[in-house]
């Protein structure tokens, strides 16, 4: 039984088509992440199953239940908004106990409520204070806890982390993992646009773009077999490498070809098989592609030079150029490599992917 | 010459009857600027600031009495004694109103009009069917009540603002207490007239009178209670004579479908008037139209002709009335004896008495727990303080 | 490219007290801005000239025996012994605050249940606001007449009611000095609350969205959404309409002259009508510019506190 | 962990349930909400029902009717004579006279005072001046003394810089005394709008006099409404101050409406003044409905988070 | 000459000290990076150098200008909200346009620089909107045009790409970056909680806490030898790993003992050398210790066992635990280590630091 299951909902602002015959089924006690360009309607899909934004057509089920016309009160969601929402003339505390007091919990428990998501938020100090007395990312957390006290099955958040700082960021990410892992029977849909909550917190992670659901599917699939050129190209930072070719068979054997570059396709799992001679586009993680500076791996791809060099923190990017061609290769440190050294690289043709350079899809 | 007049005559039968004025007055070489402003105080106010401020008009009205009297000795007013002197006024106006329009001696405002102010009204088909004759005392108005409200009529129709109820109080006072009493209460503000058997039972005629009223009384207008008597709802009104006015709207004629009375053995009939004063200018020509306004205003046709539109009596004594109505003529008629004239308490008494006075009499009228001893009392409070 | 600084944190204090030595620093804590001053300078014109000198030159007249015209006598607190001993200035002033109290809270209340109710996207928005926005519209001289013949038990709903057969019916408000000022109260109702609809609407108007989301979600019902987190948010609204409503109050003339003019006996009297009627109608300027110099002083008092917690002490915005 | 993406062909055949619009929700509480604005506005229209009924009755009917009755015998008579040929004193022009006479008065005060009434509000709010909130408090405090008071005073001083009895005078008198009420709500409008904004404006170069007019004054429209609404029912219903100060050339339309109403003496054409006051009401009216829609939603979304 | 220089500013809100005696300088043409936790005052410090707060004491110049009391359009900034601060009632267009329009630029180079900005925000398709209307990205994404159209000589952003998603987030930093580098002279100070913006845009990072700056260097320097406990905890993400212990110097070179596991400490540059018997606490890198899964190293530290392994898409937090201490230790790969295998661990030291337990400060 699916927890939540939005049934070809279109939803549009006037004319404005938003989200179009979009379905999904989110299974009960699910992580599910939506992930997608900013205005591709996150927040719209997550509004109308709260049931704060009316659907124009389809429905949407929790459990049994067809809730598409109950009161967002009746539906049993908790929701952190983007834009914090706060009730801005009440104290945090306040904030985070008024829909407890209108459930009409009992005091202690919502006291007790109240102090556990307030430590779990660090926000204990806060506790007296106006929403406008608060820095962004203080707002944030106190809308987090307004959910977080409150009993739902479904947890609905819209990016709830982005105003935050790294560490806090990390913390509160871990934390609501663990949440999610002690209310067992919690179903989660998080809205965010970050790589690592999308592929650390999600069960499934769902791409959206332009009014439809791209792919859906456990994370270490999203990025390691995106379903299209979008998904390849938006999930993982940083971005992954294309680039342009064809598919040749050379001598039966299925062979990417780009340029004088050639890279075999006996390890590629393909997901349709393509003709050979048609158009390709090869994708290739920075993070797959090894640097050579000896000579001697014929399967290389030489006549490189590194161009820049971007210190990440516990890696660098090196953007490695020839002509035309760039492609950025993760390596570890913080100054591999000296810009403007000759590299030669090598791909590792079952970490890479190959689209269909017309209608995006995976090869 | 133009001379622009304030004046708070704005109804219909009040500006044909000062169009009597106004054509004489261009007939005489004049031209008439009308600034018309209802109700007496807005009239007032606005006509007091232009003086102040420098933009005096030629003429403005005021009710007879000593509401001017402070704007002459404050040199705000040219007098006009030379016209008077010269026409003769005092021998032609009742004494009451020589002085109201006096100021040290000269005169400074030319009287229009007498309204007669405690008039009794009464639908004479009501009274009969009722089967009471017109009330000749406040003692009959009061016997002939319960009659006329086993009729299942209003035997008395009271409207409900503080100077109607005045107006009930005086006409009481003048007519069960008598002209003396009235005079030493209010002209020689003689508190121990308050203490005389006279006063006590006018207390309590009065009292006993807001019984016999209907239940819609408070806030009601005149004009309203009047449409009671007119339209047979009601047996009886006090009113001044302009009520007349809404008895011809409604095409009765007096002594046919109703009559008038004057209420109490003495016939006391209580006058009041309009009056117009001339504020202070230099200019020659202003001054020219003041005097030209003065005569004309005063002249025996203009008289006539204005009173008897407007349903009051002429100031001057030698006028021909017999052209006017039967409530008119009776009015004249009692005129002709000063003994019978008591005047209005706004010519003898203060604003501030009058206001004063105002308040206690409201209060009673409308408090029914309140006792006759009461109300002397409060009425003494109000004469020491503003007396 | 970052020559000037040293890497070192501690070194920076040490290099910059130099820079500024103590005392320099210290300016002013506000710039003045000439446009600001440009701006207010009407208000100030307007306040010096014309609301301060008004109310001094008031209190000065409050001193003298002034009857219809001022004078400049001194008779000290004379007329102020004269009004306290009178009943009417008394009731006069009662009747301020009941009507006050009553009128305030059902205007707000009225006010603020048809904003709400107009927010929620009904159908004619704009004919509803303007219908009950229209008795703000119309001259209290006759509308006033149309509630007294309404209120009339002889003329209106007592009489119409039991011609249709209830004869027990009693509805004479107008008639009784109880009730009386209930009746001012209801009409007063009438006139205003549409006007507190507009303003707490253009307060409700402005207020995010987002919120009405959040507390749907949190299950808060919507006349608990209204009232613990809109009403508050539009406070300062509030606090405007209650403002306005308070100067109507004090200045309340035009619905009792043209309603009861202060009866049944002196049942509704108002201070202003009292003023106005010892300013112009008695020709008593001292006692009349004695009341107003009580009223300001009451409005004053009430005021002042008020008026100082929220703009007197602060520079800025009320939190 | 369930399947993917269930497609819309499966469900179409499947059809769980019937789908299609939203169900027309007339709930209970839908119901009650219509039920009560209803309500209210029948008591508020019920003045507004006896007036249009009297206006319509001859004088006769008045004086025999009830308020409630029916007029049996129609007529529009009143409305003519209130405005065109009501007297009020010798002129028998009714209320059409002051008309314009209103509106010339009408147009700039209101203009003057609501900008104006803007201007400090946006100062007050925005540019803190030491002293600038005494001076407000003193014009509140103002706003509690009864009109009358200030006439006298006001007068001199008009005179005295000769533009007592002019227009410019009655406009004045008017800005005058619309400030506290116009300053008070634009100062308490602001005070509710994210400080953000005004940030915004002040980086991106605007002065004082700019942000006002383009970011401030365009944000303001339901407040530019209430002001609005406030000073054209106060200017255009205003009796007293335009009787005083405006000069006989200019004397407003409610001077007539008074002059039939309100005469002391004279016998009262109901119907008249009814007809007369409600055309009088008609400009104010007329404003109410056409600024009413300005009324617009959401002012501040989008413009803050917090 | 300092671009901008912030001497001893003091700013407290009501009673509420925000920052205190503060005093950083930024040289013309530094891209600066203020980054701090959620509170610590960086948004007050950015409106401070804007003129939007007033300040309490202390002295703000711009080059030779003081300008501590200037008005803030007299400054010549340009600033991007943390709260969009979109001018409601004006489209999109218009909202870019309003800096240029007040400034009385020419028309054709109004609409020249919107189009531009637009493009770069690929923001295009929404010039005729209000803000109403936009998600909350593409309302972010207005925000940061309408400072870019500017032509000023001080470009202030408070965390512009918080909302973002991370490819549009790469996008504009590289944008920024590029605007930067384009704008030799033009100084930039950016307000932002995450590291990979700090690392890779900043000349120079402050770290803020507590109403101070906490340290001030150029990101490698923040990154590899943090001033103290705070920086070193704040900055890196996954988190620093700490470890406590002592120094000894059981045979005359110093050693970092943590129980019954050491460190030596010969390659480890001190700040100030602690006496031996002290304590103090190390702090390492999760990619800066190895994993050894043979037994053959001395120098190991053994006894700890993989708990969880956190795949983050190229690489994996691998949390390796013994009682009481937790190691995260970052390996390439997708699940490089299955959790519960014992693995001993090699510590760089030149890569570590040590801190005064007491005072926090680097030792
Ligand atoms: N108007 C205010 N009144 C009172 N306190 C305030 C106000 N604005 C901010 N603060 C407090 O000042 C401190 C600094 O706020 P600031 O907005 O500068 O933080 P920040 O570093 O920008 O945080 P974030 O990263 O969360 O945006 C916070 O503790 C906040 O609670
Ligand atoms: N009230 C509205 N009127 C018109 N269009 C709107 C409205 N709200 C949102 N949109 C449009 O709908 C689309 C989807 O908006 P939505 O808020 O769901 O985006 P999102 O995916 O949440 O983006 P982000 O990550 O930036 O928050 C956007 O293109 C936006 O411009
Ligand atoms: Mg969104
Ligand atoms: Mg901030």
């Amino acid at each position: 039984m699916a927890a939540v299951s939005v049934r070809d909902v279109s939803i549009a602002f006037g004319s404005m088509p938003v989200l179009d015959r979009l379905s999904i089924e989110v299974a009960a006690g699910e992580f599910l992440v939506l992930l997608g360009p900013s205005g591709c309607g996150k927040s719209t899909l997550l509004n109308a199953m709260a049931g704060l934004i009316d659907v124009e057509d389809g429905e949407i089920h929790f459990g049994e239940r067809n809730v598409t016309w109950e009161e967002p009160k009746d539906r049993g969601v908790a929701m952190v908004f983007q834009s914090y929402a706060l009730y801005p003339r009440m104290s945090v505390r306040e904030n985070l106990s008024f829909g407890l007091r209108m459930a009409r919990t009992q005091k202690a428990e919502i006291e007790a409520r109240v102090a556990r998501a307030a430590a779990m938020l660090q926000i204990e100090h806060l506790l007296d204070r106006r929403p406008s007395e608060l820095s962004g990312g203080q707002r944030q957390r106190v809308a987090i806890g307004r959910a977080l006290v409150r009993d739902a099955d479904i947890f609905l958040f819209d990016e709830p982390l982005s105003n935050l700082d790294a560490q806090l960021r990390n913390e509160l990410r871990v934390e609501i993992k663990r949440l999610h892992q002690r209310l067992a029977d919690t179903t989660m849909i998080y809205v965010t646009h970050d790589q690592i909550e999308a592929l650390t917190l999600a069960d499934r992670v769902a791409v959206m773009k332009d009014r439809r659901i791209q792919q859906l599917a456990p994370p270490a699939e999203i990025y390691n077999r995106p379903a299209n050129l979008f998904v390849a190209g938006f999930v993982g930072s940083p971005r992954m490498n294309f680039v342009e070719g064809r598919i040749e068979a050379p001598d039966g054997a299925l062979v990417f070809r780009a340029g004088d570059r050639r890279l075999a396709l006996d390890a590629y799992e393909f997901a349709r098989r393509p003709a050979p001679g048609s158009a390709a586009t090869l994708g290739v993680r920075p993070e797959h592609i090894g640097v050579l500076e000896a000579g001697e791996d014929v399967h290389a791809w030489s006549g490189l030079h590194v161009d820049i060099v971007e210190p990440m923190g516990a890696d660098s990017l090196v953007w490695c150029r020839d002509g035309e061609t760039t492609l950025a290769v993760r390596m570890a440190g913080e100054k591999p490599i000296a810009p403007g050294a000759a590299v030669r690289l090598v791909l590792d043709p079952a970490r890479a992917s190959l689209f269909d350079p017309a209608s995006g899809e995976r090869l | 010459q133009e001379a622009e007049v304030i004046h708070w005559w704005t109804s219909g039968g009040e500006s044909a009857a000062l169009q009597e004025f106004v054509s004489r007055f261009e007939a005489a070489g004049g031209t008439w600027v009308d600034t018309a402003i209802a109700g007496g105080t807005n009239a007032r106010t606005a006509g007091i600031n232009r003086i102040v401020g420098g933009d005096a008009p030629t003429a403005m009205q005021f009710n007879t009495g000593r509401q001017f009297e402070e704007v002459a000795a404050g040199g705000l007013l040219n007098d006009i004694e030379a016209v008077a002197s010269r026409g003769g006024w005092r021998d032609l106006i009742p004494a009451s109103f020589v002085d109201a329009i006096s100021y040290d001696g000269e005169i400074y405002a030319v009287p229009v009009n007498i309204h007669g102010q405690n008039w009794m009204f009464y639908n004479n088909a009501v009274l009969e069917e009722a089967g009471v004759a017109p009330p000749q005392t406040w003692e009959d108005v009061l016997a002939a009540a319960e009659k006329i409200e086993a009729a299942g009529k209003i035997p008395f129709a009271q409207g409900g603002e503080p100077w109607q109820e005045r107006t009930l109080f005086n006409a009481v006072l003048a007519g069960h207490g008598g002209p003396e009493l009235y005079d030493r209460l209010y002209a020689q503000n003689d508190v121990a007239a308050l203490d005389t058997e006279e006063f006590r039972a006018v207390a309590d005629v009065f009292g006993r009178l807001r019984a016999i009223v209907d239940e819609g009384s408070p806030g009601r207008s005149w004009n309203e209670t009047t449409n009671l008597v007119v339209t047979g709802r009601a047996a009886m009104q006090l009113m001044g004579d302009w009520a007349k006015g809404e008895f011809l709207a409604a095409g009765q004629t007096p002594g046919e479908e109703y009559g008038c009375a004057l209420v109490g053995a003495n016939e006391a009939l209580i006058i009041g008037g309009d009056v117009f004063v001339f504020p202070a200018t230099d200019d020659e020509a202003q001054r020219a139209a003041q005097e030209m306004l003065a005569e004309v205003m005063f002249s025996p046709e203009a008289q006539i002709a204005f009173n008897n539109v407007k349903g009051s009596i002429p100031v001057r004594s030698d006028v021909d009335v017999s052209g006017m109505d039967a409530c008119a003529q009776r009015g004249a008629e009692v005129m002709s004896d000063p003994a019978k004239q008591v005047p209005q308490v706004n010519l003898v008494a203060s604003s501030d008495l009058v206001g004063a006075v105002d308040d206690v009499i409201t209060q009673y009228w409308n408090d029914p727990s309140m006792d006759a001893d009461a109300f002397v009392a409060r009425f003494r409070e109000a004469m020491e303080i503003a007396g | 490219m970052h020559t000037m600084l040293t890497k070192e944190r501690e070194r920076l204090p040490v290099r910059v007290d130099v820079a500024t030595p103590a005392g320099s620093a210290r300016r002013a804590r506000r710039r003045i801005r000439p446009s600001t001053l440009f701006a207010l300078a009407p208000m100030a014109v307007v306040v010096g000239v014309v609301y301060l000198g008004a109310m001094a030159w008031t209190v000065r007249l409050s001193t003298t025996s002034s009857k219809l015209l001022p004078t400049y006598d001194f008779v000290g607190l004379d007329q102020y012994e004269r009004l306290f001993a009178n009943a009417r200035f008394l009731v006069s002033l009662q009747n301020m605050v009941v009507f006050g109290v009553l009128f305030i809270a059902a205007c707000l209340v009225l006010g603020f249940l048809l904003a709400v109710l107009i927010d929620q996207r009904v159908k004619a928005e704009g004919l509803l606001r303007t219908i009950y926005l229209y008795p703000h519209a119309l001259s209290f001289i006759v509308t006033g007449l149309a509630w007294q013949w309404f209120l009339n038990p002889e003329l209106g709903l007592q009489r119409a009611v039991r011609e249709a057969g209830f004869e027990s019916f009693a509805f004479a408000w107008l008639a009784d000095g109880e009730t009386a000022l209930y009746a001012l109260v209801l009409a007063g109702v009438w006139q205003s609350s549409g006007l507190v609809m507009v303003i707490l609407l253009a307060g409700l108007r402005g207020v995010d969205p987002d919120l009405w989301k959040a507390a749907r979600v949190d299950g808060i019902p919507a006349w608990r959404y209204y009232l613990s987190i809109v009403l508050p948010l539009i406070g300062p609204m509030i606090v405007t309409a209650t403002v306005l409503l308070a100067i109507a109050v004090v200045k309340l003339y035009d619905l009792v002259v043209a309603m009861t003019k202060g009866g049944p006996g002196i049942a509704t009297e108002v201070p202003a009508k009292f003023v106005m009627d010892h300013l112009f109608e008695r020709a008593n300027v001292g006692l009349g510019t004695a009341a107003a110099t009580v009223m300001l002083v009451t409005v004053l008092a009430v005021l002042t506190p008020w008026l100082y917690a929220r703009y007197g002490s602060t520079s800025g915005r009320p939190a | 962990m369930t399947s993917a993406v269930v497609t819309s062909t499966d469900r179409a055949r499947g059809g769980i349930t019937a789908r299609g619009r939203r169900p027309r929700r007339l709930t209970a509480g839908r119901i009650g909400l219509y039920a009560f604005l209803a309500s209210a506005a029948l008591f508020f229209l019920l003045p507004a029902w006896i007036m249009l009924l009297t206006s319509l009755k001859p004088m006769e009917e008045i004086r025999q009717g009830t308020i409630f009755a029916l007029p049996l015998a129609p007529t529009l008579e009143a409305w003519a004579a209130a405005w065109g040929s009501a007297c009020t004193g010798l002129t028998c022009e009714g209320i059409s006279v002051g008309f314009w006479n209103s509106v010339r008065i009408l147009v700039p005060s209101v203009i003057l005072s609501v900008l104006l009434g803007a201007l400090n509000g946006y100062a007050l709010s925005f540019w803190p001046v030491r002293g600038a909130n005494v001076l407000f408090a003193i014009l509140l405090a103002g706003a509690f003394v009864p009109y009358q008071v200030f006439l006298y005073p006001l007068v001199r001083m008009f005179s005295s810089v000769g533009i007592y009895n002019s227009l410019a005078g009655i406009v004045l008198v008017h800005v005058i005394f619309g400030m506290p009420i116009m300053t008070l709500l634009f100062r308490n409008f602001y005070a509710s709008l994210p400080r953000e904004l005004f940030n915004a404006a002040r980086v991106d170069g605007g002065g004082f006099f700019t942000i006002f007019l383009r970011v401030m004054l365009p944000m303001s429209t339901p407040i530019l409404v209430v002001a609005v609404i406030l000073q054209v029912t106060g200017v255009w219903n205003d009796f007293i101050l335009g009787l005083t100060f405006a000069g006989r050339e200019n004397l407003p339309m409610t001077v007539q409406l008074n002059n039939i109403v309100n005469s002391t003496h004279g016998v009262r054409l109901y119907n008249v003044d009814m007809a007369a006051t409600v055309l009088t009401g008609v400009v104010p009216l007329a404003i109410y409905f056409v600024t009413g829609r300005w009324f617009v939603r959401g002012i501040a979304a989008g413009a803050v988070k917090g």
